[in-house]
């Protein structure tokens, strides 16, 4: 998994908290550099009011920017990685993870409610372990699109991820096997299922749930894309243009529906669970 | 540590062009006295060889697997086609944008019965390999397979697949044609199915680029295959900045088939001979042909609605992880 | 024979420029005794045009209709969408390689009820033109449209599409991704669906480029709209070699709505305001707005699988021959 | 419908006999002009021997190249057009067609048995007003493809046309839809449908049922296209590759499944019915 860029904003104390933090404190843009007050920057979604740019999230401040006030019940939390393969380092980088995040890994998940109604949720979070997807993240990916199809309701899942965890092989591997199989299971129960590419969205993430969705929905400017650009631009014939791999750049490739400003987030979401999930709250019988 | 199969068998091949230079040699000579002593020499020689492949083939590690996987004279999916099915009619086209000749599909008859076969595909010299993209399927390749197995579907055809690929193609016009998509939709496609789908892992079992065309019933492994989330060097280069290191993070991948088998995410390991699939494509081949057939005929017992069922447990319980 | 619609309305639109001016110089009149003089000349000259309106609306020759199909300030899919439906959220990507702005798809809601709604769209000026590329689809418009089918299907939306293309795309790059199985496809996977589908010919029904997306349980067509299996000047020139010869070649086409309806083609005229729907495009949309929830209330009494079978059997009885 | 050239070596005399021609007969080969024995060239199925060009085939020839001897029952052969526009010119131009190939329409139709397996056949003869596609054309390739459902076997549709015909204006524009509502039917039947381009093969027929066929084949150099060259390469930025809309470039974009010599067709046609078409004959249970 290549390094996406450190995050120098990342606040301070575990994230399960989803604190506002203290006011007057600062931060500094990470795409225009100029300081910002914490307050005002939060307030404003974490978007930078004088060059756009969209800083990352951690899963609780999505949860927060995106779903009814306190309508969020997370589920699965208790999963634990079991570090099948014994891979050199990384109990000593996982536990560093959990403390640094308060998550026991990269994706937490539940039921929430959007413009009061009711959706199955995962959000990864790149700040465990670049929201790579092991056993867990498999794991729960998998059953946010099952509670889908059992509780008949869209399913909305926001990605963030260099790939794949190396650290659990071939295991890894086949998470993205297991995560699609469920997509194909909310496919043929007629669920509504919608992803949101944010920075990074990556490798086997890419290439397995994120982008058999529905919908796709981008953030501005995210990296989204297979390889890392440097592999991709290696030995190439074709001159990669300046905005490779960024969500622009991927919907002209067609394979977005939109990019999506945070601040319309909630309420692109909002018509798109209302209009396509429609037939779920009509009951209406639904032809495989 | 050697870097490729040739390099770590430099040994071995020298012997080996030795015994077919004195063959040849034995077949020309016409004293007898003399060719009754060549002879000998080639057998103590053939002892040598044998020894030195025991030696070796007892003492495998890890890196060694992964040499094995990409050796070059190693049988190809279209080796196996040849050897195990009938009538095999290529078809190409993803009817979107172009032909991929990393992944050769199309039906073929398996003991007389109609099956669908995909599969990635190596090639042997430097124009075959330029041909096949060393077996790293582009866009094309993956909705070419989607093609395939959705008539399998509609024509109730089993569905075969090899994975021999190190990776599906990182490049940028990959990228701009949606690789991640069409590999994701091409499991997807193969989580439709209704019929039996049996994968067997002939070489490199490279990451998304395998796992694209590997969902299957039953999937079958090679002795010597290896199947990995990252190509070891990526690993190590990851991991200690030092893609040379290929070694150690091939053993700690643990992408051999006994590894493989052992986590419960292969069905079977096919042995091979002694010496490596190489060493006897025919017998390799046999031992593939039987298990893929044993597979399907289990597979056929179970209703079109089970399979797709299975397939989908065999999957769901993939994971480690406790609560 | 005039070449374009403007070319045609010259005198139309100077005088109704020439009243717009006499409206903006009354405005400003201070003088009641002058403001009463123009006034009285703006409505003898409001009669006029009136008149000429008449004149030209009660001798349409199908040229004139093709004209009129064509006419710049002709509303397009997206006003009618705006103008009819709310919350239309417009979805991009063919998922394979690229975006195609001809097409503009996405779900809307109809009185509160959500639709998928796919269809051609034009632009007015250079810019506008150039991005929607004349509303020819290439390719990906029409792989975009498929995907949109099949998510009708399984989130039960009826599909409401609007047809206003000259042609598809027919250019080298087209070609080269499969204009016309994108084309092909796309009919039928709207053959597969079982939610209503109503298509609404607003402009131009080009050929292969309209049918494309008109595979509807109800076909409907504005009075003024024209629908056609090569553009009028194309058939003139393989006729006559002569592509001017347009008008004859429209006449002889029998591209006209009234035409379409007595051959049994379409389902309903949806007539349009006097002047044509760009003289009032509320009132026209109004009217497109009532016929299509119309024949979605009648549509929706019918299942799922008779609404496939329904359109199955209104284009296989379309075709005149005897035996 | 532009003009892919004239039939130089069109014989003589009504087509609908199929009779070989008179032995001593010479033919010029219209790829690289040498002169030929007409009964050599009929052996080799109107195929070059020098430089392998597939002079194109009356429908009788089709059949009789392609199928078990006497097999083929022709079906529907009395459906005549009505000239539902009256068209300028139109009635005379299909007279004369009828009477230069003994043919009602441009297309034959009927069962035949391939290799002893039952199919149903459709042939498109170009030499009828250029094997456009009006009325009678696409209601015979709909039956051709609701005969394999209906008698459970494997379709083959041999296409040869400008595309829709331009006379029955948009009568001719709906058979393209009609026919493809008949590829669908097909599909949802697990019936094979295979569709051969043959030189050429163009406009609303590709654009319809010829494109959706589960495998298609062409013959070399067949000339394939949505629209005729000129108008394709007029005002592109994108040169055209020299062998634009050749058969060979249209495998190489990803439209066919192989280009097939004609003395091969019989055989591969064979193979693929024999082992796509198994399921019917062992009156296996279809998934819908
Ligand atoms: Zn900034
Ligand atoms: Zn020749």
């Amino acid at each position: 998994m290549p390094d996406f860029g450190a995050a120098h904003w990342y606040p301070q104390g575990p994230m399960r908290s989803g604190k506002p933090s203290p006011a007057g404190r600062f931060v500094q843009c990470q795409g225009c550099k100029k300081t910002l007050f914490a307050t005002d920057f939060e307030a404003n979604f974490k978007v930078c009011p004088y060059c756009s740019h969209h800083h990352r999230l951690n899963w609780s401040e999505r949860i927060a920017y995106t779903f009814d006030e306190d309508s969020f019940q997370e589920m699965d939390a208790d999963l634990v990685s079991s570090d099948p393969l014994a891979f050199p380092d990384y109990k000593p980088k996982h536990d560093a993870a959990r403390s640094k995040t308060g998550m026991e890994d990269s994706v937490a998940c539940g039921i929430a409610r959007l413009i009061d109604m009711p959706v199955s949720v995962a959000v990864s979070d790149f700040h465990f372990m670049g929201g790579s997807m092991g056993s867990v993240a498999g794991e729960k990916v998998t059953r946010t699109l099952e509670r889908g199809c059992d509780m008949r309701c869209p399913v909305i899942i926001f990605c963030a991820s260099g790939g794949a965890r190396m650290q659990e092989g071939l295991v890894s591997l086949m998470q993205m096997a297991k995560t699609t199989a469920a997509v194909e299971r909310c496919r043929s129960h007629g669920i509504p299922y919608i992803s949101v590419f944010t920075d990074p969205t990556m490798a086997g993430v890419l290439a397995s749930y994120a982008s058999v969705a529905d919908v796709i929905l981008a953030e501005p400017k995210a990296l989204v894309g297979f390889a890392g650009a440097r592999v991709s631009k290696q030995a190439q014939v074709v001159k990669a243009p300046d905005d490779f791999q960024q969500a622009e750049w991927v919907l002209r490739s067609g394979m977005l529906d939109r990019i999506v400003e945070r601040r319309d987030m909630r309420s692109t979401l909002g018509e798109l669970v209302r209009m396509l999930g429609a037939h779920l709250r009509q009951g209406a019988a639904v032809v495989a | 540590m050697a870097k490729s199969w040739r390099e770590w068998m430099k040994e071995l091949l020298h012997l080996e062009e030795l015994i077919t230079q004195m063959r040849a040699t034995a077949a020309r000579e016409t004293d007898s006295h003399k060719a009754e002593e060549l002879s000998q020499q080639i057998e103590a020689f053939e002892g040598r060889r044998k020894n030195i492949i025991k030696l070796i083939f007892s003492r495998l590690g890890a890196w060694e697997e992964v040499l094995l996987a990409r050796a070059d004279p190693r049988p190809y999916t279209l080796d196996y086609v040849n050897a195990i099915f009938t009538d095999f009619l290529e078809l190409e086209g993803d009817r979107r944008f172009g032909t991929d000749h990393a992944i050769v599909a199309g039906p073929a008859n398996l003991e007389g019965q109609p099956v669908m076969i995909v599969g990635h595909q190596k090639g042997r010299n430097l124009n075959e390999r330029t041909f096949r993209n060393f077996a790293m399927a582009k866009p094309e390749g993956y909705r070419k397979a989607i093609r395939m197995f959705s008539m399998a579907e509609r024509f109730r055809l089993p569905v075969v697949t090899f994975i021999d690929t190190p990776a599906a193609d990182p490049g940028v016009e990959s990228e701009s044609r949606g690789i991640s998509e069409a590999i994701a939709a091409s499991m997807l496609s193969m989580f439709e199915l209704t019929v039996p789908v049996v994968s067997v892992v002939i070489g490199e079992g490279g990451s998304g680029g395998a796992i694209g065309i590997a969902a299957a019933n039953t999937v079958l492994m090679q002795e010597h295959a290896i199947y990995s989330v990252i190509p070891p060097e990526g690993c190590a280069a990851i991991l200690w900045r030092d893609a040379s290191k290929g070694n150690q993070a091939a053993a700690a991948l643990k992408l051999t088939a006994k590894s493989a088998l052992e986590m419960g995410l292969i069905d079977r390991i096919l042995p091979e001979p002694e010496g490596g699939a190489y060493a006897n494509p025919l017998e390799a081949a046999e031992t593939v042909r039987a298990a893929i057939t044993g597979s399907l005929q289990e597979l056929s017992k179970m209703s079109p609605v089970k399979l797709k069922e299975h397939r989908y447990a065999k999957f769901r319980s993939m994971g480690v992880f406790s609560s």
